[in-house]
């Protein structure tokens, strides 16, 4: 594993470890997805769109410079601020590192309950989605 | 004045779920339309089921299987007479309401030809559409959409001119699981009957809150489910007129739905059982049986009215809240309130109000044309049931605010 | 030697039904191909689920809704490997064997045209007939039976001229229900693939009495019971092939099978939901999956090993008695047993025995064509499970001699 | 009530009472259906059949002087045992009686199990067959 890629995990480990509430913990989430490049609703294309059943998320994916970069919007905010913590993980890494190695965080930091497997609308979707973007470019 | 009142603890006392903590916090249980939570009477009546009498039923011989036979058909017993059904031989047992309707489409659905026209509104469940989408594929039969107005009320009008003498089935249900609408399902049964339609009502809602009595509404059909009234899932009932039931073909083959098998020419037992083929889920007939008999035991009419109280006092509280719009606004609705607040998504409140302990559902509701009809995504829904108390909507809506705080 | 082993008596003890009384008497309960018994750990599954996390499934944003979705989404897992499956989108719930039967005859169905064959054998449960029989007058396929030989197993030599390129499928059961016969399944399915029809297995026997491996088998589906391995009533599982499912059209229609409905069009979901319409028996899955984890936690293999040993045993006690008559004399046979003595009707020794505190079934067991095939009314059949033993065989068979002493 | 129906099945309740166990009372059922009247294999119709899933019965009913005269076979002599019993109350009552009268005996001697609902072959459906016979004639 890269060190940026597991210190990149650790830190948002150790962001989360601050709180104890959830509300907190939630608020946080959605500061990370304001930060985030959106993509703005006209820009948003079909074939971008990861469509769940509670909210929707559209993910751009690119290469620059042998690392992925990602940008992704939702029309939940929660949403956003879940494919926040991805992005920021992914971005920068090489496709390799996305399709090979695991995310540890997720569990560490209690987001579990949306890796749902029933429904498109989970972080697992997400990330499998990330991932075959970036078999794209290996 | 907001204090619970005792016979809404008593009844809450039989209620062991309501006693868990989501997130460290005490439940709130506001997704009774979704599904109820059971008595302890149900839970305890499954264990001693398993624990002493469990057997396969009908035919058998010995004295476990003969018990089992009997306690399933009391509870079909039981179940006709919660719903004032005159004969027994009208329940049928299915898996839900789903199920319920689909043996309808597919049965009934035999006897209607190409250009047969079936009725639905537009504030239907997608169980309530998609097996006449099928039958429609199946048959040519035509699907016909009774239209709503804003308030989430039925526009009788293009109802009663929609009728004619195609019209076979008139399918809607009693109350819409989104809006709360009640509709005027006497008034409807009435006008489809003059044109020779049937009625099938979709009560999937409305068994758990109030007294149905088939008879008197003179419906055809009538189906729920009964993880809906307090009973498990897996089981539901399908109360279908005795006189239309015998004319209609089977539904699914099996065991039990026979009377006679040879590879020339098999009979059909008589009804319901002809509609019940297969070993069927005889716990789950005997647990809603035992959930009937939990509210017999108790006062429904202070139940369902306060019920209707926790509605009022919701709803004034959450029209304190700045740009919360609520969908469905009838005159007649019962204890769910839905709702949006201003551009926030359904799906980040419900998740903030589930931090916080509140159990509430968001999205479609399976009624997705009727989100296209608001144009909206989805809403938050929370909706009572006997159990819930004006201390819970209180928590409910400070809850509400914290989390509409974090998202604006 | 006939004492019964340990490991029996510790399976034995986890099944709280079995320590019943009938009549006074101790339960002997040889009913086991109706429906088995349900060990503790069911039991308390359901339990456990009512009073801490029943909740509606899917789509739902709080946290019971997630925790009952996970378990329900868990069994599906469990079962998906207990039978060998490869992915957990081929494993489909449903109400039971016979609820799974008609979803393929009538989903598979659709796909069939007129003067299609489809093959099934002259011992099939009723489940497994009327399906076919519903879907030759709907669509004008035709039905071809499979013949058998006295001793109760197939005609294999009948079986090979009757296929062809018009055979579109191929549904057998692998084990009788009525004479205990194993059928050559995988020889049945290697030819039918052969001219390229499907095999649809009816497992409704086999899953209690062995370890059952869907992608060895190498057929397209498998359908059983869940009340019939330890599980409760009211849940099944249809396995299905992933890309023969994703070729087939939806049964029902309604919540959970869709993915966007409207007016205009609606699409299906993937499968296996595609095939999984309404709220399902949420509980039923999460406990047939505990079953499932009960049979893990013992040592199957013994198990499995004393049943077949309790066959023999019984076998060699009942051709004792004279002027009984056993019906499936097949060398591979499971651990079931069905009789006749002399001209004595079935009914008056079950009845006599039942008296005596022994569960046998009489009758024709779903089976009609079978018994005008032998020629009788009925039979006696004591069937076997992991928790009986032989000192209950000595109980049956003393019962049996007084019952026949008074019938004479 | 009419004394004689009242003291035909008094007198069941009575004769059951001696014995304890159950093998004991059938052996007694299995015996009174040896002594009625039956019906033999070549003179059963198929009007007279009352089929059941277990077992099948023929009734055969006529009126004498005012009085219902009833004679009943079945391929199991258990079955026919029961419908003995009955028979043994009835025969020789006016149709008005068996049309209206209780049968109380049956549920004293404890044979409600064959009272099961749910299948024609159960006693209920014997006690209808002999009820709407006796209605023709009222
Ligand atoms: C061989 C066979 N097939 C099908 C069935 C039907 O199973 P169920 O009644 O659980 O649907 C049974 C059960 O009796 C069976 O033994
Ligand atoms: C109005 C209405 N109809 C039908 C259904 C479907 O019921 P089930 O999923 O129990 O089959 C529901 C439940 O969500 C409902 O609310």
């Amino acid at each position: 594993m890269s060190a940026s890629f597991k210190e990149k995990q650790d830190s948002i480990i150790e962001d989360f470890q601050v709180f104890d509430d959830w509300m907190d913990k939630y608020e946080m989430i959605i500061d990370l997805g304001k930060d985030i490049q959106g993509i703005s609703v006209e820009k948003r294309k079909d074939e971008q769109l990861i469509d769940g059943c509670q909210s929707r998320v559209w993910l751009k994916a690119e290469i620059n410079n042998t690392r992925m970069h990602f940008s992704a919007d939702s029309d939940a905010i929660i949403t956003k601020g879940i494919i926040a913590l991805l992005i920021n993980v992914y971005n920068g890494e090489k496709p390799e590192t996305i399709v090979k190695e695991n995310l540890y965080f997720i569990n560490q930091i209690g987001l579990q309950e949306h890796l749902s497997p029933t429904r498109a609308n989970g972080l697992l979707e997400m990330v499998k989605r990330m991932k075959i973007e970036a078999l794209k470019y290996v | 004045m907001n204090q619970t009142p005792d016979y809404i603890e008593g009844i809450r006392s039989h209620f062991p779920l309501l006693k868990t903590k989501v997130h460290d916090k005490p439940l709130v249980y506001f997704d009774n339309a979704a599904t109820t939570q059971k008595p302890q009477k149900v839970i305890d009546r499954i264990n001693a089921y398993y624990s002493t009498e469990n057997s396969n039923i009908h035919r058998g011989v010995h004295h476990l299987s003969q018990i089992a036979t009997k306690d399933y058909e009391d509870a079909r017993i039981r179940i006709k007479n919660y719903i004032g059904a005159s004969k027994e031989n009208e329940i049928v047992f299915t898996k839900g309401t789903t199920d319920g309707i689909n043996l309808i489409a597919s049965s009934l659905g035999e006897l209607m030809t190409k250009g047969d026209e079936v009725l639905i509104s537009a504030m239907e469940h997608h169980s309530n559409i998609v097996p006449w989408q099928l039958l429609a594929e199946r048959k040519g039969i035509v699907l016909k959409i009774i239209p709503i107005h804003q308030d989430g009320t039925l526009d009788m009008l293009s109802f009663e001119e929609m009728l004619n003498d195609k019209t076979k089935l008139v399918s809607i249900t009693h109350i819409s699981n989104t809006l709360g609408t009640i509709n005027p399902i006497e008034t409807i049964i009435d006008r489809a009957h003059k044109v020779g339609a049937k009625v099938l009502i979709d009560g999937a809602q409305s068994i758990q809150h109030g007294q149905i009595n088939v008879t008197k509404l003179n419906c055809d059909f009538f189906v729920f489910s009964g993880h809906k009234i307090f009973g498990p899932t897996g089981i539901g009932i399908l109360y279908g007129k005795e006189s239309i039931l015998e004319t209609m073909p089977p539904y699914q083959g099996g065991g039990d739905m026979i009377k006679r098998v040879s590879f020339e020419k098999t009979s059909f037992n008589e009804i319901p059982f002809k509609f019940e083929a297969g070993t069927p889920n005889i716990i789950g007939g005997i647990a809603l049986g035992s959930a009937l008999e939990f509210l017999e035991s108790i006062d429904t009419n202070q139940a369902f009215a306060y019920e209707k109280e926790l509605l009022k006092y919701a709803e004034e509280a959450l029209l304190q809240i700045a740009n919360l719009k609520i969908y469905g606004t009838s005159a007649l609705k019962t204890s769910l309130v839905s709702f949006n607040v201003g551009n926030i998504h359904p799906f980040d409140i419900g998740t903030l109000l589930d931090k916080q302990g509140i159990a509430v559902r968001t999205g479609h509701h399976c009624t997705q044309p009727l989100m296209d009809f608001y144009g909206i995504p989805g809403t938050i829904r929370a909706s009572f049931s006997i159990y819930n108390s004006k201390e819970e909507v209180n928590k409910f809506i400070h809850a509400l605010k914290r989390a509409i705080n974090v998202l604006s």
